[in-house]
């Protein structure tokens, strides 16, 4: 199924709830409202024709121009092969979304590290804690305003 | 002369041992007690010429039964540990009834008309054989019917009831 | 300290002494099984047939610390392990040696600029002997590396080096 | 005499997970981040019921290396080298991979000799790096001389490798726009005789490791994980195939001429068990490394001449946008995310490791099962560490 | 000088060189060996993190079972060792069918018991699951 | 660049002297010693031989038998030590030869021949470390524990008829009984160090030990039916005269007690595939992961000892002991120590051959398998014992014929190897060079 | 008659297993005994860098390369080449380091350089016990005669007599490369062109 | 010398030992422990009488039946000890369970 398609899907089911789509180019994507997120991945996962199954990735990118952080989930169809990737985009002062890790398991590691390292609050996340960085780290060292802090546990951080 | 010094030796190890039980509060170490205990006594065993006797001594003492009681200390928790310690009356009274007891009980040794003191030479393995399969052959067989039912008994006892744990094969 | 440390004036008998005692050490360290990145392959490979450590009495690698001479640092050191390596350090016996392999644990090497997550170099958590440079080094460089902490290990002596004040002296 | 304190028990019971009538306590273990089963500094935190685990929490982040942000920091160019060290036993791989993605966006055109060689040392490589898998695999077994075994032939790989581009672990050899030097002289006739070397070796592994009765016991019915639970976690590479799915991005959705030659993709069947266990995992690593040397082979034959790197601007830009690649990876589907602003450098870049994913499932999968099992399954997901935590 | 004296000289005397040989080392250790506490050095060793809590806990039940299976095996195997050393004789004697027979009974309880064990899986190291107290 | 070179010092009056003499001597001899290292290495071998031979001569006749014994406790000693030290650095150089490497090279130069000794002189020099919140006394007793009852069971072996420190007439089950002490030391360390990893180890040790002591006795009771004594001597010197004498080719129950009894002994060495107690790859390492100097020196000492000590058994009590294969000329204690290290190499080829059991597996092989199997050898055998006589004459043929085409087999292995050494590991094969 | 089965297939797989490994007790061994023997590098092998001061033109390339930023370079004036002697002239070189303890080997630095003048050299061991150590600075180098530092291992005295002549047929081997690395020979020539500019 | 009475009078303070750890200790396994000392006692007498040329081999015949007596009554006693600790437990952590609400 070519993303054409699979866009058409979601618009017919979905509506004014997408917000955007770019089918062209190196990395097609439905742009859809937060709030909608988890119905939308539910649907994509769950759909005869579409069987989105295989999480790949959850990326975050803090967009400090424009004051926002997108997520971008990819996702592939083990079934029928063809990929797509969802994207939601948030308030960078409050970025919250509802986690997809009731849907795909995988998502829950993703979303703790794009949580640790971007500063993204996934809600009813079950353990959204540091995955990678020290758990009394402070700040989140991809957004893009980052500090590195002058000392961690008496030992110098900058060269 | 040599084996007065070894009777003693080994005679020291085990009222060392045994006191020691009775004033140490680990039971771990209780334990380890008493396996210097029963070495002592496996040593006089091969000091009595009783070679095979000391030798199972080990095998099934040491070897088995202290395992088995190094075992259950490890298994049971640590709070038992607690009430180790007689207190200060019963030390007292402890001291006092084991001290008769022990006077009595030394005093008819001493009394008493011991009328074999002639030694023996050691006896091998075969003579032992032989009389297990001679006059002690009733108690010889009825020693496995023992050992059957304490199989069984101690394994039903003890199984491991860890519900629904194990690994589905 | 050993106690028989720092008593002796150096002489021949000490300096004999001297020598069993090095002769044994030299030829038998134990490094720890203590990889941490890609360098950890090497150190492997450097253990591994085609190199093999063990001719030089130093290819038993333990795991636990305890019985361990050496420690080969070999990868990154990120501030969420430099505590365990402290640790892990610590709790080594002495004699303990330490080998930092590789650029990251020297100075942080390919993320010594914008590695926030990294340590600048291993000695600023635990003192380093040998500094084996390379990214990775080559198991050579590595057996190399092994050579100079024998050479060092062999200069270490129970004579008394410091005069009847306190002071270092010169040997 | 110096009596042992009688200290209180923590309260290690985690509320509802655990039946309430077990009556032995818990021991809490930390298992690693330096322990020699754990493959790098992987910290598993183990709730233990005598040798049974109840559970088991995988902690990362020990060597996490900011890789994300250093792309940020450097030019394309310059972060190849980095590249290499994320998954540091199959560098070519992900030097691939970054390639990839890379000309992807930049509409790169890459020559066919270039194509070529790529696949020969992605193959070799996965070849290289499964054969650490294995062995080390062996290792946490407790059987150490099939890892020196495969150490010992993986040599050979890397004299191949050195001689090419002149290092042992980090190549950074596949470059934006082709590779980096033209192979030497021999290199062809080196390659095919080491695969003529390889090929018999693999059986020998196979009487010495993988059909032995006690490693079939030790890893049949291990750590099942079942098609569902893997898809569901994300698994993918040999893991994913493990456990019966047929999917490899080298036929499902090719690059680089790999839909050009002729290979299977093997998969688990639960020949000693249920089918996604630990020995199916451990198997299908096997069988792969006869398909790379297929591969290897078909792509020496079809080697021509001609130039080995397309003409790329040495500070190159990217226009602005974005792209996700995957690639096939020895460990599963290592993907590049890629925002760009059109300066010389990537605005954000996202990894996606495989070990990372594949990691996530050992909490799935270390339910109920025995201590040594463990080390089973986390030497079968055979991740590495810098891949996990970048 | 007694034979069994002997026997006891002979065994506390390897005793005495086996305690001889680590007790010298350690000695002599005493006088080359660094000695430098403190720290986190004494603590216990827990692959580099901090250990949770001491191991003296109440440890699993399996390996008990076991212990106490095989303690039984042990008083029966030493009790079958004098009838062995006898048996030849016994046979040469041609008293062997009794012996055999003898030997027979009470070893075939025993065996009667294992099979019994074995069948009733209290054998299997990790018991089957689910089945808490019939 | 900084360099550590070793501090010049200068000597004066008679130490300059000596020195002098020191170095003149070292120079001269050095070159002798290393170019000699081989035959120095058989010398020491052929000397220690001359010197038990003088022992026997001139010292057994010695009045005061107390000082006959310290010696002979003296030799005792230094052979365990021997063969624990040749064990350790034959360990190494054997599973460096199966893994297409060396081993050690370099201490002392013919093929590391002194790597144990350095390794040993090291661990003295290592700082002998107790965890605070470890059970202090009881931590320090246990190396002791495990080593001492090792050693006492070398008191009972025999070397050959009479070269015995003390025989009686249960010293193979006096053997047993001291390896089985051994489990409470690994226990008591395991224990004492209050580590997790040492309690999983010691209480693996303790669940494996405590099981295959029953094979492995029930597979000796075989033998002792067979030749109607426990007494080791009494056992060795029933099968002079040839390898068809050897117990194990006496009957088919014989011959299998043999491969069951080697099973349960590696059990009972903790070697690989039983090596769980110490497993590295799960429970660090294992049992003495807290231990660290002198003290793991006394475990792993005790490992190799007991090695020697549960292959010289089988050897004495299946493949004849101190007999040779071929008439009783040669007879000696060198056959028996010849055999006695050859199942020790056994040993350890298998432990670098085959992966680690699991520890439910282990139990489960010894009760499921092992343990049932042994008590059908032990009946069957004690049927044979009465009808079977008259087979003895096919069943030596039979069986005596299997045992040389094993020996067959494993020639045929070996020169296999050896004809084809250039191939085997492809185009990186390379010579060795001597003492490197 | 499982039960059987899996004894057979045990004693069937051990029995395997022993098979491979009993031929390789006595084959040959794969050991390269190093440090008497040469090492196996390859010719393209990137080791620590070497450089030919005379022909460097400063102009930095290499140092804007290198990712790790280990490059410093210092100079009195501006350098060009002159083609017909084929060396630089111009200003003097006061300083090239090449910080090695963070450099991670990747070539870079050398794919830019526009004279060829800086090259991968096939060093590769340059351990030592301090870190200062490990920054290598090529005037200074060059002012002892030298391309590159000097390999530890070639270092060494009192080798065997085997081995002197193994290392001996390492340093002829491949000579042309060698030279680069081994102008200590011409020492002076080396200290003439590193103080030409001066 | 050492005669029979010594080791008589061995045996008797063994077993007195035995005797006051059972009285003194309230745990179980030391109370075990004590019992092996009894029991230990006993056969040294055995064996004392029969080195010692009363009643012959049957001094040692009978020392080992204790042994194997003794063996069985640990292994028991051990068995029934633990079973009776677990129940004791889970009632106590059925308790701990009911005042968690
Ligand atoms: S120095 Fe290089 S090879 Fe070693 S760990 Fe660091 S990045 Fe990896
Ligand atoms: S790029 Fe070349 S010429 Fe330019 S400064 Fe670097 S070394 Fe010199
Ligand atoms: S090799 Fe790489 S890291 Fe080293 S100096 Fe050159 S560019 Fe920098």
């Amino acid at each position: 199924m070519t993303v054409l398609e699979i866009v058409d899907i979601l618009k017919h089911r979905f509506g004014a709830d997408l917000v955007g789509s770019v089918v062209e180019g190196t990395h097609p994507h439905v742009v859809v409202r937060a709030e909608k997120l988890v119905s939308v991945c539910e649907f994509l996962r769950d759909d005869e024709k579409l069987r989105f199954d295989l999480l790949r990735c959850v990326s975050g990118v803090d967009w400090m121009g424009k004051n926002l952080i997108e997520v971008s989930y990819d996702l592939i169809s083990i079934r029928f092969g063809h990929a797509l990737a969802v994207k939601v985009i948030l308030d960078r002062a409050k970025p919250q979304v509802e986690t997809v890790s009731g849907i795909w398991q995988a998502a829950n590691w993703h979303e703790r590290e794009a949580f640790d390292l971007v500063g993204v609050q996934f809600v009813g996340h079950t353990d959204l804690v540091r995955i990678l960085m020290p758990e009394d780290w402070v700040g989140h060292p991809l957004r893009k305003d980052y500090q590195d802090p002058v000392e961690y546990h008496g030992l110098k951080v900058k060269p | 002369m040599i084996e007065t010094i070894l009777f003693y030796i080994f005679a020291m190890i085990m009222v060392v041992s045994g006191l020691a039980i009775l004033v140490s509060t680990n039971i771990v170490r209780m334990a380890y007690w008493l396996i210097g205990m029963l070495l002592a006594v496996a040593g006089i065993y091969f000091l009595l010429g009783a070679y095979f006797l000391g030798v199972v001594q080990i095998i099934v003492y040491v070897g088995g039964v202290a395992v088995l009681v190094v075992f259950g200390v490890m298994l049971t928790s640590r709070q038992l540990a607690s009430q180790l310690l007689p207190r200060a009356w019963e030390v007292v009274w402890l001291i006092c009834v084991t001290g008769i007891f022990l006077a009595g009980l030394v005093r008819m040794i001493l009394k008493g008309p011991w009328a074999g003191n002639v030694k023996q030479s050691p006896q091998t393995v075969a003579e032992i054989g032989r009389s297990l399969l001679g006059n002690f052959i009733g108690p010889f067989e009825l020693a496995s019917v023992l050992l059957l039912v304490v199989l069984l008994g101690a394994a039903y006892l003890a199984r491991p009831r860890v519900p629904t744990l194990g690994i589905k094969k | 300290m050993a106690l028989i440390e720092g008593i002796f004036e150096p002489g021949l008998a000490v300096t004999s002494v001297d020598w069993v005692l090095n002769w044994a050490r030299k030829r038998s360290i134990f490094p720890m099984t203590f990889g941490i990145a890609c360098c950890a392959i090497e150190m492997m490979a450097a253990g591994a047939s085609r190199f093999d450590l063990d001719r030089f009495g130093a290819g038993a690698f333990r795991a636990t610390p305890r019985q361990s001479d050496l420690m080969i640092v070999a990868g990154t050191v990120t501030f969420k392990m430099a505590d365990r390596i402290r640790r892990l350090w610590e709790q080594m016996a002495e004699p303990r040696y330490v080998m930092a392999m590789g650029a990251c644990s020297i100075s942080g090497g390919p993320y010594h600029l914008h590695g926030y997550h990294v340590v600048k170099g291993v000695d600023l958590v635990i003192p380093v002997d040998v500094y084996v440079p390379g990214c990775p080094p080559r198991p050579e460089a590595l057996i190399e590396g092994l050579i100079r902490l024998q050479e060092k290990i062999g200069t270490h002596t129970i004579a008394k080096t410091r005069d009847n004040f306190g002071l270092k002296k010169k040997l | 005499m110096k009596e042992i304190e009688i200290h209180a028990q923590p309260d290690l019971l985690h509320e509802g997970e655990i039946a309430s009538d077990i009556r032995t306590e818990e021991l809490l273990v930390n298992m690693g981040p330096q322990h020699p089963s754990t493959h790098g500094v992987l910290r598993v935190v183990l709730v233990t019921d005598g040798e049974l685990i109840l559970k088991a929490t995988p902690h990362i982040g020990y060597l996490h290396r900011c890789a994300e942000k250093i792309a940020e920091n450097v030019s394309y160019r310059q972060y190849t080298p980095y590249t290499d060290r994320m998954d540091y036993l199959a560098a070519m791989n992900n030097n691939l991979g970054f390639a990839l993605a890379v000309e992807k966006m930049g509409g790169i055109e890459v020559p066919e000799r270039a194509q070529y060689l790529r696949v020969i040392f992605a193959e070799l490589n996965r070849i290289a790096s499964h054969l650490v898998a294995v062995g080390s695999y062996g290792l946490d077994m407790g059987a150490f001389t099939p890892f020196l075994y495969c150490f010992r032939e993986r040599e050979w790989i890397v004299d191949l490798f050195e001689s090419v581009c002149g290092a042992r672990l980090t190549y950074s050899y596949i470059t934006i726009g082709g590779v980096r030097e033209d192979i030497p002289e021999g290199f062809v006739s080196q390659c095919k005789e080491f695969l003529d070397f390889f090929e018999p070796k693999i059986r020998e592994y196979n009487d010495l490791l993988s059909y032995n009765h006690i490693f079939i016991n030790r890893t049949g019915n291990v750590g099942v994980c079942p098609a569902d639970m893997a898809i569901g976690y994300g698994l993918t590479g040999p893991c994913l195939r493990g456990s019966g799915v047929k999917w490899d991005l080298r036929k499902n959705t090719p690059y680089c001429k790999y839909d050009e030659f002729d290979f299977d993709v093997p998969v688990g069947d639960g020949r000693f068990g249920a089918v996604g266990d630990c020995w199916d995992r451990y198997f299908v690593r096997v069988m792969e490394m006869t398909q790379s040397v297929r591969i290897v082979r078909q792509a020496l034959e079809r080697l021509s001449d001609g130039p080995v790197s397309a003409k790329v601007p040495r500070m190159l830009k990217l226009p602005a946008g974005e792209i996700y690649f995957e690639v096939e990876n020895p460990r599963g589907q290592l993907g590049f995310y890629i925002v760009s602003e059109g300066g010389n450098s990537p605005y954000r870049l996202k990894v996606r490791g495989p070990s990372f994913c594949n990691l996530s499932v050992l909490e799935g999968l270390a339910k109920n099962c025995l201590l040594a099992d463990i080390a089973a399954m986390i030497g079968s997901l055979d991740v590495v560490m810098g891949e996990v935590d970048r | 000088m007694t034979e069994s004296g002997r026997f006891l000289i002979g065994i506390l005397l390897f005793a005495a060189a086996g305690v001889a040989l680590g007790l010298g080392a350690l000695l002599f250790g005493k006088l080359v060996r660094p000695r430098n506490p403190g720290g986190m050095k004494d603590e216990i060793y827990e692959c580099g993190e901090p250990t949770v809590g001491p191991a003296w806990v109440q440890f699993d039940l399996r390996f008990y079972v076991v212990a106490l299976l095989f303690v039984v095996f042990d008083v029966e195997i030493a009790m079958l060792y004098p009838w062995a050393v006898i048996y030849k004789s016994l046979v040469a004697q041609g008293i062997g069918v009794a012996a055999f027979w003898e030997m027979m009974f009470f070893f075939g309880l025993i065996v009667l018991g294992f099979l019994y064990l074995w069948r009733f899986g209290y054998l299997d190291w990790v018991r089957a699951t689910g089945d808490e107290e019939t | 660049m900084q360099t550590f070179e070793r501090p010049k010092i200068e000597y004066t009056g008679i130490s300059k002297t000596i020195a002098e003499i020191a170095v003149v001597v070292a120079k001269i001899a050095g070159p002798i010693l290393r170019r000699l290292a081989w035959f120095v290495f058989f010398g020491v071998i052929i000397f220690g031989c001359a010197f038990v031979w003088a022992v026997g001569r001139f010292v057994n006749p010695l009045v005061p038998w107390i000082v006959r014994d310290i010696i002979v406790v003296a030799g005792g000693l230094g052979f365990v030590s021997l063969v624990a030290m040749v064990g350790i650095w034959g360990e190494r150089k054997v599973s460096g030869h199966i893994q297409s490497r060396l081993g050690p090279m370099r201490t002392g130069g013919w093929h590391g021949w002194l790597q144990s000794l350095a390794d040993g002189l090291k661990f003295v020099q290592k700082e002998d470390l107790i965890p605070a919140s470890a059970d202090q006394p009881l931590f320090r007793l246990a190396p002791y524990i495990a080593l001492v009852p090792v050693i006492c069971a070398y008191v009972v072996i025999p070397f050959g008829a009479s070269w015995v420190f003390r025989d009686r007439d249960v010293s193979l089950l006096f053997v047993l009984a001291m390896l089985g002490i051994e489990v409470l030391g690994v226990i008591l360390g395991g224990w004492a160090s209050n580590s997790k990893w040492s309690l999983y180890g010691a209480m693996r040790e303790a669940c494996q030990l405590v099981s295959y002591e029953i094979p492995m006795g029930l597979s000796l009771l075989v033998p002792v039916m067979a030749v109607g004594s426990i007494s080791l001597v009494q056992m060795g010197k029933a099968q002079s005269g040839g390898w068809f004498n050897w117990l194990m080719f006496q009957n088919p129950f014989l011959f299998f007690a043999f491969f069951t009894y080697y099973i349960a002994s590696l059990a009972s060495c903790k070697r690989a595939p039983f090596d769980l107690p110490e497993g590295e790859s799960e429970l660090v390492a294992g049992f003495h992961t807290e231990y660290s100097g002198f003290r793991f020196v006394m475990f792993f000492f005790a490992e190799y000892a007991a090695m020697f000590a549960v292959s010289a058994i089988a050897t004495i009590v299946f493949l004849g002991g101190w007999n040779s294969p071929v008439g009783d000329a040669t007879s000696g204690p060198l056959w028996f120590v010849a055999k006695g290290m050859f199942l020790v190499w056994v040993q350890m080829w298998i432990r670098w051959t085959l992966p680690r059991i699991r520890i439910d597996q282990v139990m489960h092989a010894c009760v499921k398998y092992l343990l049932p199997f042994t008590m059908i050898l032990f009946v069957g055998s004690s049927v044979w014992q009465l009808y079977g006589s008259q087979f003895i004459f096919y069943t030596r043929f039979i069986l005596g014929g299997l045992g040389l085409v094993m020996v067959g087999l494993f020639l045929a292995g070996a020169g296999y190897g050896y004809v084809n050494r250039g191939r085997l590991v492809g185009r990186l094969a390379r010579k060795h060079l001597p003492g490197a | 008659m499982q039960y059987f089965k899996n004894i057979y297939q045990a004693v069937r797989t051990i029995a395997a297993g022993l098979r491979v490994t009993l031929p390789y007790h006595f084959a040959r061994t794969v050991v390269v005994q190093y440090p008497e023997v040469e090492p196996v590098l390859q010719k393209r092998y990137r080791g620590f860098h070497a450089y030919q001061i005379e022909r460097c033109i400063a102009c930095e390339a290499c140092a804007k390369a290198c990712p790790a930023n280990c490059i410093t370079v210092a100079k009195t004036g501006p350098r060009k080449m002159d083609k017909g002697r084929d060396i630089a002239v111009g200003g003097a070189m006061t300083e090239y380091r090449i910080n090695h303890s963070t450099c991670l080997l990747c070539g870079l630095c050398t794919e830019v350089c526009p004279t060829e003048c800086l090259k991968m050299g096939s060093i590769h061991d340059n351990s030592c016990y301090r870190r200062e150590d490990l920054v290598t600075d090529y005037v200074q180098l060059a002012k002892e005669g030298r391309r590159t530092i000097l390999p530890i291992w070639l270092t060494k005295v009192n080798l065997a007599g085997w081995a002197v002549k193994a290392r001996d047929y390492w340093r002829n081997l491949d000579s042309d490369k060698r030279e680069l690395m081994m102008k200590a020979d011409d020492a002076d020539y080396c200290k003439k062109l590193a103080e030409a500019g001066e | 010398m050492i005669g029979l009475t010594h080791y008589l009078v061995l045996s008797a303070i063994l077993m007195v030992l035995g005797l006051a750890i059972i009285i003194s200790k309230r745990n179980a396994i030391a109370i075990l422990i004590g019992v092996e000392f009894i029991l230990n006692a006993a056969n040294l007498n055995f064996i004392a009488f029969s080195r010692h040329g009363i009643g012959g081999i049957s001094g040692q015949t009978a020392g080992i039946f204790v042994i194997v007596l003794a063996a069985a009554e640990a292994a028991v006693a051990l068995a029934i000890f633990l079973n009776f600790y677990h129940q004791i437990s889970s009632i106590d952590i059925d308790r701990g369970n009911q005042l968690k609400g």
